[in-house]
């Protein structure tokens, strides 16, 4: 079961892998998004940006080798590799909102047809806040949500229209599940890929949301 | 004019019910002596301005915890639960802002912009009680300049005129909040002569900068 | 991804036509060797952004001089008598901008602001066409992005991956026009290997520019 | 003839000068206000800002001393003090529209009663333009028109209302001519000091707007 959810988590890493670019500046939210640096094909090379003010996040340091003064946004200690830069927020964000991020990745509460996120505000909390979410979604020249199909308790994350507070609007252009991958277009959902194995019968029953498999 | 003293008697500026602006995201960068002897001289009802509520004994968790802050003004609170214990108490008045627009806002107070034109945010509830103007067609929220009182910043190295010099992802919020309070306090952890520091490395130039603070150890652990 | 060419392949970058920011303050800090390829390509047609009009043969005042410029957006001309002329003959539109507001809107423009507001020019010719917006009882003119097809920028230092390093006030407009063409051509007198700038003092991340030529030798005096 | 010409405008520099408090941060334009930095009384501390980018402008290097990279925004080499910073265009201008620069010298073709200033588009030229003349006087918190008291052919420069292209809209807060000081008041001209051996008379002779003497 454990190696089961890896294995989906790893499925959706992989595939967004697949997604990047020579040359892209890439930014990878909290969790499953993190794991995307794990598997970006050897024959690219893509810039990863931390919106906590550098480019050129590099691997994890050894044991006792950690600088205090880099971590990640996620608050990990990392580090800088060669050709990387550190800058102060408004640049950390006017790379995001001036349109030199290509990609950002993030995960979702919500996702909806429209391409509407709800990622920041969780009912009957006063928190955690948007972070820097809501300049990714409305800055970032394409915006691939990375997330579990279902919630824990199987209740379907992609929607036809989020209910929770959204982080941006109509800006969402790939989902990529543990079921495969959708494209937001104007008419709707539409499928990319099955994940091995699995059926549209069962990527539509585990959808909120109507799939059309044809442009 | 000599802008160095310590940590105590640089605190003590800051009055109660103050405006305060604190540098640091999730910790780094935090001026972590300051907001130690800040938390200690129990100056409260404050209005912090931070990028996130960082952790509750590190960062701006210390002034949290200790009671001292009556509204937030931020763009994180997920890593401190006391935030959010405190604002479901009704004791700290939370406000959210995208933190690209928060720095933007800092910014445009430090370099006065009387306002700027963001997406982030369009079309969802942080549009509330924002105007929109329409440019060539596209619509912009109009977000505005945000100043403070007091700003407590923190930098790697700072000569005795207050020039600063940032090292790695502790650059952060430092820089634009040194532009945008009445009153700069800024804690280093190297102070060195004028004139030490290339005039071509200066981060923050040092006529933004009031006061000067050299860390001599932290009070309280770190997360 | 090798970034580094010859001045003449950059500039061929360059088209008949374009709109070309250019750094530089009075000829210090100006692209010198690519604006002198430039006037010798005689690619024309060109709307230039600059921050002065330089000297009749340094600086942007090659490319007026060499006459392939048709429109100008800069905030001072007094140095350069030649674009006078050719502006009094007809030949060359220019358009006046307050220099703090220049620099502003090339930044919003790189950074994605949508538009800023500013006080300078209120009461004065240049709020004509302007939108005046009130924000809280004060007038501020709502001020556009300004961007470019090509940045021609000039650094002391570059390493191959395109991080850039400036000396002195040199810098003055060229790390803003790096943020906001769509082709970024830096000339930098030394050329380093990636790893050799310190992450700390790089002042235009490589992210932003798109080739790297080194300076052999200036074409032409300087003033 | 020649000697008058430079003791007129040493007072006006001088003079100017006396105006400068210890610690302010002041931006000097072209012509007259770059010699007010010759007489800083020795007891206070200035700094000096450059708006091409810089702040500690120190005194012209030696001959064969100069750094290229390294001029005033009127083109001459300089130097830099101990202690000062350079910077960006935006920061330049940020340091002058954010309210952390004391005070603005500045020349001028007319000025008026009302604070008007006009000093950057002489009728019948395309040019020279306004350089960062309209951000200097829209952002310094003090604003100082350091002039002849008259155009060489002897013409007023003081005038009820300028007729040239304003820089600025009543933003002028003192003026300093070699017959003397005027401050600009809601209530018009405000006579602060005549040069010794200039009579009101004198001074209101050769000025087209009201002065008062007394507030």
């Amino acid at each position: 079961m454990k190696n089961d959810n890896r294995a989906r988590r790893e499925y959706i890493a992989r595939r967004v892998a697949q997604e990047l670019k020579d040359g892209d500046v890439v930014n990878l939210g909290i969790g499953i998004p993190t794991m995307v640096a794990n598997f970006v094909p050897p024959e690219i090379t893509v810039i990863f940006h931390s919106e906590n003010g550098f480019v050129g996040i590099g691997p994890s340091p050894q044991v006792g080798e950690e600088d205090p003064d880099i971590i990640n946004a996620g608050g990990q200690p990392v580090t800088i590799l060669p050709g990387g830069a550190f800058f102060d927020s408004t640049v950390a964000f006017g790379i995001i909102r001036g349109g030199h991020l290509d990609i950002a990745v993030l995960g979702a509460l919500e996702v909806d047809a429209q391409g509407n996120l709800a990622n920041w505000a969780i009912p009957g909390r006063s928190g955690p806040g948007m972070g820097g979410a809501m300049d990714l979604v409305s800055g970032a020249k394409r915006v691939i949500v990375a997330t579990e199909h279902t919630t824990k308790d199987g209740r379907p994350k992609i929607v036809e229209r989020c209910s929770l507070p959204l982080t941006g609007g109509q800006i969402v252009d790939l989902i990529v599940s543990d079921l495969g991958v959708l494209e937001v277009t104007p008419a709707g959902l539409l499928l990319k890929e099955l994940r091995p194995g699995v059926t549209i019968d069962e990527l539509q029953a585990k959808t909120a949301a109507e799939i059309r498999d044809k442009p | 004019m000599e802008k160095v003293m310590t940590a105590v008697d640089a605190v003590n500026r800051v009055k109660r019910g103050s405006t305060v602006m604190i540098g640091g995201f999730l910790g780094v960068g935090a001026p972590q002596q300051l907001l130690a002897v800040l938390a200690k001289q129990m100056i409260n009802e404050l209005t912090i301005i931070c990028c996130a509520a960082d952790y509750p004994h590190n960062g701006v968790g210390r002034l949290i915890s200790a009671g001292l802050v009556k509204r937030a003004i931020l763009s994180h609170s997920g890593t401190n639960l006391e935030i959010e214990a405190r604002a479901a108490a009704g004791e700290i008045e939370v406000e959210f802002i995208p933190q690209g627009t928060l720095a933007e806002r800092i910014r445009a107070a430090g370099m006065g912009l009387g306002g700027i034109l963001v997406t982030a945010g369009l079309g969802t509830a942080i549009e509330k009680g924002k105007r929109t103007i329409e440019v060539d067609g596209n619509s912009f929220l109009l977000e505005k300049p945000l100043k403070a009182d007091v700003a407590l910043i923190k930098a790697a190295r700072g000569d005795h005129a207050g020039n600063l010099v940032y090292h790695g992802a502790a650059r952060n919020f430092n820089p634009l909040m040194a532009t945008a309070a009445d009153l700069v306090i800024a804690e280093v952890a190297e102070l060195v002569p004028v004139g030490e520091i290339n005039p071509d490395q200066v981060m923050t130039p040092a006529i933004f900068v009031d006061i000067i603070v050299q860390t001599t150890g932290i009070e309280g652990g770190i997360k």
